[in-house]
């Protein structure tokens, strides 16, 4: 490891420095504001320095690491996610509660460590130490003891699904091991290409690297957890989830197909186009009638990851393009309408303004909220001026480019029953104001974390009807990610 | 074939069975104590004392320890047990068994079809080890300390929680 | 020391990882159904210290190690996580308690 | 003077603009004026271009004038041009004159009623609708006068329009014409696409040049401009509107469905021989239409009560009359039938209308009698006009339209013959329907009050019409009987000329047979004045031969039922199955979310044992 | 000349945006401002009138090409032939009518629905304006956001199944579309190496028979899902009954003319040989539309349900004279296009008037209107004429022409379709009957009903005019979008026919 290497890996090194400070002053004075506020400063720093380690890359940091252009772009999507959770964090915790907060920022940004180092990885080690850290910080997170019931219960279920889809995901790696005699990302590659007698480990191997990966990313039939974990987890930690873990693990799978297994086998292709079309269809028409707004938005992240499936299907620097710019859209769309939940929820309440009641009527009590969420929505179904738009655009040109048929006929089928259930909440919050509500005085949210909404709603607007400098960020650093 | 290994792969999966399979908790925990320390008797036998260390210290040692803790301070009784008995009906477990058997046959098929060479027996000890882990594993060190910190600050702060009540 | 053929050490791995599965998928105690799942972790490690010790090198080890390490903080979180629920609910029934579905 | 000719149908229509606008503004003096004097003036305006144009006629007997480019697209150019030739000038005269006569009448008739501003902005646009038709030169926009026609029509049958019965009889003429009007349509699809112009000269000029005689193509488009006067007339098999029209205003049964509108099918065939003579199927046709038309209505008018409806069918039998002369070829003689028969059967209106509204508007004829002697005006016109209807020889004008036809009809070969026939027959019939009225309404005893004086309005026009139905004949005299060809001499440059009966018998026959019908009527119906019983042939024949019955059955039901099932629209219940299915499937995905762990694991278990089978088998 | 475009779209959404910001301090601000932006956009586009037909300028009036996307080849192009310039000012003043009858209708969040109303005609603007395939889909579902408020926010009772219907209906088969733009994209760049989304470009792709039929399917259905075609007409009914009064003009008036202008634009010229051969299917589905659309809306008993039928059947023809695809038919298909917006835009305004005044749309709870409301029921019978196509108003131009037109492709087909003239004047004729005429009924409202007030006078004035303007003399309009259509006509012929001209 080497001066340059150790320069462009200074980031990371950073967000680790970061946490051992926060450690370190949470150790030695608990207080809400100070943690929140040296976690956000620390994530913001972060988020600066990582452009900075450009110049260097492309370089390996080890066998285990690599900095390149796609780096950059997914850990500063990571990173700047996570920074506005944390913003949003701080306004959700920020209300009168009792019980020790700090400890929540810590594992925020462990997690944030864990999710960011995963774009970097391109060993079997790196991207199981990362998952996991990312996991086991996630597992605190969700279960982040406060008076809602339901955070322990989310709490074991992602123990044990979580657990045993590491140990699938262990168990596969192992299997490619064993056959290959490598972990390195690229050393795979080059003895896939090369023609391997036991091919079927690898297949198998990589089989059950999908099991793992496929419930982080929650793809049908590994589903089952996301709603309700998404329900039981505090509103921010819930963006996190959907947006930052789906980042990171998403960006780690891409580089290691793109790396290590080119086309990944007739079989295993056909496998995915299943687990895309399924994803599709099945997370719409769960959230088809739901009426928990979490629930919704959790089955309607079940389709967007089978979406973006498309894009990985098809592969090529459109699908990577696609991909990365969907991700883009995703993340912002998804904080913000997470956030927006987040911002009319407190942890006191007992729960989350997560039912549909609570919507009834947010037009007039909230409007700005209620704004935002309505354009949030539309950016999910797709539709102009919004991001979504552009990202939607983006995946049906990959995979009509790469003729996929089936997973683009189930995309546009997909989105359709999507709509129903998108405008389902709009219309709710056109209702008239509830009774019982009317009467309570208005509820107000921190500024802050308004204002986070509305950065993100800006950037919503002007890359939806802009997009090319996004486009042209892009190719310039996720673009270099092939193999 | 190792009459060693074969005594101690088979010890291994006859404790597993006997470790799922039974209600009372600390018998299952001995159970599968005995089976970690078959496990190490493997890798012992593959060349890999090291990882058999470990294997005895950290799993069937501290692992262990962290489950009796628990089990004691539940004060998991009789009544505990019969409710176990209750639930192991052959109704609960035949289909959850067909599942695991499957994934079991697919794996042992893919093991005996795959024709791997044999196992290069040589050993490698903790020096070998160690040298890889301050070298190209040195960041997977550091981050694992990372993993560690998560699980601490998630521990105590969940503890903290049950010692509070909340 | 005699060299294992490696198809036996990884079905010993299949197999343990089987059982693993099994207790998860069958036990309804919390506490049992944590056992399995590092059962199910320590068979990942076997397959990785086999396959290590078919290439005669310490990557699967260290390998070994990292997922020991994954299985420790699993299991004090999982524990830590395991207590509040008894103290909320009074039972380890991982069936008792589902309020969040639909 | 012929520059004023726009004048002529742009009056009526200002004086419609002008009481529309005014709604509600205007007293009722001013609407009276402003509805009376545009067609008037309008009518002045046409007979000083009718002098001008008989004492200098133009070149080619035809005066153009263009008033602007409808349009101009892809070939095809039409243009908003009037035309007037001897065709157009007779029709001119009568819509403006015998308009301008009801109107004034109306003037008086229509006193009192609620929207009288309304019914003359209605009857003002009719005339200028009417104008236009007769006027236009090309197709397109004869069409437009067409549809015109058919919607003042339809505006003023319905004019009474809080009884919904006015209202049906309304829609029902609008559509059944509307049939007819899609047939010429199409026909004027045809012409245009075969004969590239919509110019009526130019048309029938082209088609002479490339269909040769019987040419199923000319075949098809005379059939089909048939198929649009045979609604417009009321003719079989599109004569159901008529009777029913009659819910209408009289003056407006006078004008419309009697003197112009329903003559119109005839105008537009005499207007168009040229094409039915290249197609001698569809001449023969009308001809037939004609003759059975005429004996239906002629039948169903003996079993009628209602003086305004016996009036209808006697419209009918008469344009069936006009249509039996152009089958036979007789195009002048369809045309002097068409002028006779509007001055008499618009007296007969006008008189019928004169006599209800001294009656408290009681139109059947059992509850009047003895009037004769109670409204004198009204009956010495009502009895003039029967006289014409009935062709009293000699001395009526209708004697001499009728006589025309016959004879042509007579010197029309075998064929010919038969129509001759019946249209003797007919005219037995015509005598004995008309004067059955006439005996049972204004002889006898008196079976209802009378109240009132006629004003001026009224009388004036009944007057002239009088003095027209005895002498509007002397135009146009046999050679029996003098031989006066004025008309014919008129007509002469656009229609070909009518074959004669060379021998009086013929001639003779058919008087008799107006004499035979009087005669009966008298000895039937001047004492016993009793309702008829209601056997089953009166019931037939007072159902108009029950075509109505059968258009129930046949279309409208069937129609109405399909409307009112189909309401729901069926094509919806599919996407509601679509939308269905998409609920029942999120119904059931929904029980897989259970919230177990154990389940969602098994679930994880599944997938991946699943992907590892899918990775083995290759 | 060429920011000329750009403003058009701007100016409406730039109003939009000041509609509502300004609806928080006074109501009626968001109106004048919405007339303001309106009045602008008219003001900008009267100088393009003529200028298709000068001599010497080619089909296209003006047009801007700006880079936005250029990775995918994606450009700002906006270009303006007649027949653009035509419907957008159709789009303009059904736009400024729409928002003075909205007057005294909408009277809660009037600022929102005047922005939504602004950016509506924005994007429909757009719509016909954009040559670049992504910018077009851009702008189409553009116009769907906006108009999905419209109906939501201030429709009558079922607003929110309407509303969502109607967006699933338009997206679902818009995707389809999006589908085949991209392949259609992806085969010209196979074969020419070059991405772009430029429909002059993508004119005259080469692909098999095969290809070409699927992608002009997934434009087609897009399209006739707009138009609405039958069978995917059925959201119209629900979404015209919903809407709110200025809700159902646009979408009656301006909405579905997109639809037809995408067929004309894009289904034709782009897959000329396809769409010869589909021609036979597209005209059936016209001639189904315009009898089965006039039998439903026989059948009704909500008027504006009645009166969204007839749309169907007015659209009917428009489907069959686009296939019919010769001079006659096409200007046809403008002119009513024309006057399906101005007359059936008058009805959609007469019977919101009627709710305004009697609360309820049911012409059973109707009859004898012409009592009370003399002035109202004598537009309503004027627009009910004009919609039963009598000749000397608009709408019989387009019915002939349309007729004329697809003559000459089909004969069967024209007869057919002409049976609509009947059946259309059994339904309008209906409707005066049981609204207007009959025996006055007992009106559920309780206040006095009152006539049209002076300014929906003045909108009927002018919208009268305009019809009758359009039946008398259409000249104009035919000049102005006979060089565009021209242009696509030449287009839009396979090669190895003729183009079918006027004379036979």
């Amino acid at each position: 490891m080497n001066a340059a290497a150790f320069a462009a890996f200074a980031p990371f090194t950073l967000l680790g420095v970061v946490t051992i400070a926060v450690m370190l002053l949470i150790a030695v004075r608990r207080n809400h504001h100070l943690a929140a506020l040296s976690t956000i400063a620390g994530l913001l720093l972060c988020c600066i320095a990582l452009p900075l380690a450009a110049p260097a890359a492309p370089i390996a940091v080890t066998p285990l690491f690599v900095v390149d252009g796609s780096v950059i772009f997914y850990a500063g999507l990571v990173l700047g996610s996570a920074l506005v959770v944390a913003i949003l964090s701080y306004a959700y915790l920020g209300g009168p509660e009792q019980g020790p907060r700090e400890e929540y920022y810590l594992l925020l940004l462990t997690a944030t460590l864990g999710a960011a180092l995963l774009p970097a990885s391109v060993h079997f080690a790196s991207f199981f130490l990362g998952l996991e850290t990312l996991s086991i910080s996630l597992l605190g997170l969700i279960a982040y003891a406060s008076p809602r019931e339901e955070s322990a219960e989310a709490g074991i279920k992602y123990l044990i699904l979580g657990g045993a889809s590491s140990a699938f995901l262990l168990f596969g790696m192992a299997l490619i091991y064993a056959d290959l005699g490598t972990m390195s990302f690229t050393q795979i590659g080059v003895l896939t290409r090369a023609g391997n007698p036991h091919d079927l480990f690898r297949l198998v191997g990589t089989a059950m690297i999908l099991t793992g990966v496929g419930f982080k990313l929650s793809l049908v039939p590994f589903h089952m957890w996301t709603p309700d974990i998404y329900e039981g987890a505090p509103a921010p930690v819930t963006a996190f989830i959907a947006v930052v873990s789906k980042i990171a693990v998403f960006s780690v799978i891409l580089r290691y197909f793109i790396l290590a297994d080119g086309q990944a086998g007739a079989s295993l292709r056909a496998g995915l186009s299943m687990i895309a079309i399924l994803s599709m269809l099945g997370g719409n028409l769960l959230a088809l009638m739901q009426n928990n707004v979490k629930r919704l938005l959790a089955y309607s992240s079940i389709a967007h990851l089978g979406y973006l499936l498309v894009a990985f299907l098809a592969g090529g620097a459109l699908g990577n393009e696609a991909a990365a710019y969907y991700l883009a859209a995703y993340a912002v769309t998804s904080l913000g309408a997470f956030g927006i939940v987040a911002q009319l929820s407190t942890p006191g309440a007992g729960r989350d303004a997560d039912r549909m009641e609570d919507y009834h009527g947010l037009f007039r009590t909230r409007p700005f909220l209620a704004g935002s969420l309505a354009l949030m929505l539309l950016s999910l179904a797709g539709l102009p001026p919004t991001m979504g738009f552009i990202g939607k655009f983006y995946l049906v040109a990959s995979g009509v480019g790469a003729g996929l048929f089936w997973p683009v006929a189930a995309l546009v089928l997909g989105s359709v029953i999507g709509i129903y259930y998108y405008l389902r909440v709009l219309v709710a919050m056109a209702m008239p104001v509830p009774a019982a509500r009317s009467a309570a005085p208005p509820a107000t949210a921190p500024l802050f974390g308004n204002v986070v909404i509305g950065v993100l709603l800006a950037l919503l607007l002007m890359l939806g009807t802009y997009p090319a400098p996004a486009i042209a960020l892009i190719r310039l650093t996720a673009g270099a990610v092939a193999g | 074939m190792n009459a060693m290994f074969a005594i101690a792969a088979g010890i291994a999966v006859l404790a597993t069975v006997m470790m799922i399979t039974r209600p009372s908790a600390v018998h299952a925990l001995l159970y599968l104590t005995v089976s970690l320390l078959a496990v190490a008797m493997v890798f012992f036998v593959l060349g890999a004392p090291f990882a058999a260390a470990l294997e005895v210290i950290i799993y069937a040692g501290a692992i262990m320890v962290l489950f009796v803790f628990v089990v004691m301070m539940l004060n998991i009784g009789g009544e505990a047990e019969a409710l176990e008995n209750d639930w192991l009906k052959p109704a609960a477990w035949i289909g959850p068994s067909v599942l695991a058997l499957l994934l079991g046959l697919e794996l042992g098929t893919l093991a005996a079809r795959g024709g791997l060479a044999r196992s290069a027996a040589t050993v490698i000890g903790p020096q070998a080890v160690g040298i890889a882990l301050t070298g190209p594993y040195m960041l997977a060190v550091e981050i694992a300390s990372f993993l560690l910190l998560a699980a601490v600050v998630a521990a105590f702060h969940l503890g903290r929680a049950v010692m509070r009540g909340v | 020391m005699t060299a294992i053929p490696l198809d036996q050490g990884l079905g010993l791995a299949a197999a343990l990882f089987a059982l693993g599965l099994a207790g998860v998928l069958v036990r309804r105690n919390l506490l049992f159904m944590l056992m399995s799942l590092e059962v199910m972790l320590n068979a990942a490690g076997v397959a990785f210290v086999v396959a290590g010790a078919r290439w005669a090198a310490a990557d699967g080890q260290i390998m070994f190690i990292l997922v020991l390490t994954f299985a420790a903080s699993e299991v004090s979180v999982g524990l830590a996580l395991i207590l509040l629920m008894h103290r909320r609910n009074s039972t380890l029934d991982a069936d008792a308690s589902y309020h969040l579905r639909g | 003077m012929h520059e004023l000719l726009w004048l002529v149908p742009t009056l009526p229509l200002l004086g419609s603009v002008i009481l529309m606008l005014g709604a509600g503004r205007l007293s009722t003096r001013a609407e009276a004026a402003a509805g009376a004097l545009s067609v008037g003036f309008a009518a002045v305006i046409a007979f000083t271009i009718a002098g001008g144009f008989l004492l200098n006629p133009p070149a080619g007997a035809a005066y153009e004038q263009t008033l602007w480019r409808w349009f101009d697209v892809g070939g095809l150019s039409v243009t908003i041009g009037l035309r007037l030739d001897p065709l157009s000038l007779v029709m001119m005269l009568v819509i403006t004159g015998v308009g301008f006569l009801i109107h004034l009448f109306a003037t008086e008739f229509m006193e009192g009623e609620e929207g009288y501003g309304r019914f003359f902005a209605y009857l003002n646009l009719f005339v200028a609708a009417m104008l236009l038709l007769v006027l236009g030169d090309n197709f397109l926009t004869l069409y437009t006068g067409w549809e015109g026609v058919g919607l003042c029509s339809y505006l003023l049958i319905g004019f009474w329009w809080r009884d919904p019965a006015n209202g049906l009889a309304a829609r029902k003429a609008f559509i059944v014409t509307r049939i007819g009007d899609t047939a010429l349509l199409i026909g004027l699809l045809l012409i245009a696409s075969r004969l590239g112009t919509l110019n009526i000269a130019g048309a029938m000029h082209n088609a002479a040049q490339s269909w040769p005689a019987g040419s199923p193509l000319a075949t098809l488009a005379a059939f089909l401009l048939l198929g649009g006067a045979v609604g417009k007339s009321a003719q079989l098999p599109l004569q159901t509107w008529l009777p029913d029209a009659m819910a209408g205003p009289t003056p407006v049964s006078a004008l419309i469905h009697a003197a112009t509108m329903v003559t119109a099918g005839v105008y537009l065939i005499a207007r168009t021989h040229a094409l039915f003579l290249l197609a001698p199927a569809a001449q023969y046709t009308v001809g037939g239409i004609g003759a059975a038309t005429l004996l239906l209505a002629g039948f169903s008018a003996l079993a009628q009560n209602d003086i305004k409806r016996i009036l209808a069918y006697s419209t009918m039998s008469q344009i069936g009359y006009m249509f039996l002369a152009l089958g036979v070829g007789a195009w002048g003689a369809a045309m002097f039938h068409l002028l006779t028969h509007a001055f008499f059967k618009a007296l007969l209106f006008l008189s019928a209308g004169a006599v209800t509204m001294r009656l408290h508007h009681e139109q059947d004829i059992y509850k009047m009698g003895g009037l004769a002697r109670r409204l004198p005006v009204a009956f010495w016109s009502f009895l003039i006009g029967s006289a014409a209807l009935a062709a009293l020889p000699l001395v009526t004008a209708g004697f001499y339209s009728k006589e025309a036809i016959l004879s042509g009809a007579w010197a029309d070969g075998s064929s010919g013959r038969v129509l001759w026939a019946a249209g003797v027959f007919g005219a037995f019939i015509t005598g004995l329907y008309i004067f059955r009225a006439v005996f049972i309404a204004f002889f006898g005893e008196a079976h209802t009050e009378v109240s009132g004086r006629y004003g001026w309005r009224v009388i004036l026009p009944l007057s002239v019409l009088s003095v027209l139905s005895v002498l509007g004949g002397l135009i146009e005299l046999p050679p029996a009987l003098g031989h006066v060809t004025l008309l014919s001499n008129l007509l002469a440059p656009v229609l070909p000329a009518s074959k004669e009966a060379a021998s009086v018998a013929p001639l003779l026959v058919a008087s008799l047979a107006g004499l035979l019908g009087i005669g009966l009527a008298a000895v039937l119906y001047w004492r016993p004045a009793r309702p008829p019983a209601e056997t089953p042939l009166w019931r037939f024949w007072h159902a108009a031969a029950g075509f109505d019955w059968l258009y129930d059955r046949l279309l409208v039901r069937p129609v109405l039922w399909a409307a009112r099932e189909g309401a729901d629209d069926v094509i919806d219940s599919v996407y509601d199955a679509i939308a269905w299915t998409a609920r029942t499937l999120h119904e059931h995905v929904r029980r897989t979310q259970n919230g177990r762990v154990r389940f969602y694991t098994a679930g994880l278990a599944i997938g991946s044992i699943s992907l590892i089978a899918i990775a083995m088998i290759r | 000349m060429n920011m000329l475009l750009i403003l058009l779209l701007l100016i409406p959404a730039i109003g939009g945006v000041l509609a509502w910001l300004s609806g928080a301090r006074h109501p009626d601000w968001p109106r004048w401002i919405a007339i303001f932006a309106l009045a602008a956009d008219l003001l900008l586009t009267l100088p393009l009138i003529g200028r298709a037909v000068m001599p010497g300028q080619s089909a296209w009036i003006t047009s801007i090409d700006l880079p936005w996307i250029p990775q995918l080849g994606i450009s700002f192009e906006l270009n303006l032939d007649g027949l653009s310039l035509v419907l957008i000012l159709l789009t303009i003043v059904l736009g400024l009518v729409s928002v003075v009858i909205s007057w005294s209708e909408i009277t809660e969040r009037v600022g929102l629905f005047h922005a939504n109303l602004l950016w509506a005609t924005t994007g429909v603007i757009g719509v016909f304006l954009a040559l670049d395939l992504f910018l077009f889909f851009f702008f189409w579902e553009l116009m769907l956001v906006p108009m999905y408020f419209l109906i939501a926010l201030w429709g009558h009772e079922h607003r929110f199944y309407a509303a969502i219907k109607f967006v699933i209906f338009t997206q679902g088969s818009s995707l389809l579309m999006l589908v085949a733009i991209l392949a259609l994209v992806f085969i010209h760049q196979r074969a020419t190496g070059q991405l772009t989304f430029d429909y002059l470009a993508l004119l005259g792709t080469k692909m098999s028979a095969a290809t070409a039929f699927w992608l002009m399917l997934g434009f087609f259905i897009a399209f006739a899902v707009k138009l609405p075609a039958v069978p995917f007409h059925t959201w119209l009914p629900d979404a015209h009954t919903e809407a709110p009064t200025a809700g159902s003009v646009l979408l009656a008036g301006v909405l579905l003319k997109t639809g037809a202008y995408g067929l004309l634009r894009f289904v034709v010229p782009l897959f000329p040989a396809a769409a010869h051969e589909f021609a036979p299917v597209a005209m059936t589905l016209g001639v189904a539309g315009i009898l089965y659309g006039a039998l439903l809306a026989f059948g009704q008993n909500d008027m504006k349900r009645m009166i969204a039928y007839s749309s169907v059947s007015h659209m009917g023809f428009v489907l069959l004279g686009v296939f019919a695809w010769n001079t006659l038919a096409l200007q046809g298909v403008v002119v009513q296009m024309l006057a399906h917006g101005v007359s059936t835009g008058a009805l959609f305004i007469l019977v919101g008037a009627l709710q305004e005044r009697i609360h309820t749309r049911d012409m059973r709870l109707m009859g004898g209107l012409w009592g009370a409301m003399p002035r109202l029921s004598g537009f309503g019978m004027i627009f009910a004429i004009a919609s039963l196509g009598l000749p000397g108003l608009g709408n019989f131009i387009g019915e002939f022409l349309i007729l004329l037109g697809s003559f000459r492709a089909s004969v069967p087909f024209t007869v057919i379709a002409s049976l609509g003239l009947v059946a259309g004047a059994a339904y309008a004729l209906l409707l005066v009957q049981r609204a207007f005429h009959g025996r006055t009924a007992a009106q559920p409202g309780s206040a006095k009903p009152y006539d049209l007030t002076a300014r929906h006078i003045a909108v009927m004035g002018g919208l009268v005019l305009a019809i009758i303007g359009l039946g008398v003399y259409p000249q104009p309009v035919f000049d102005q979008v006979a060089p565009g259509l021209a242009a696509l006509q030449h287009e839009g012929t396979p090669p190895g026919n003729t183009p079918m001209e006027g004379q036979p």
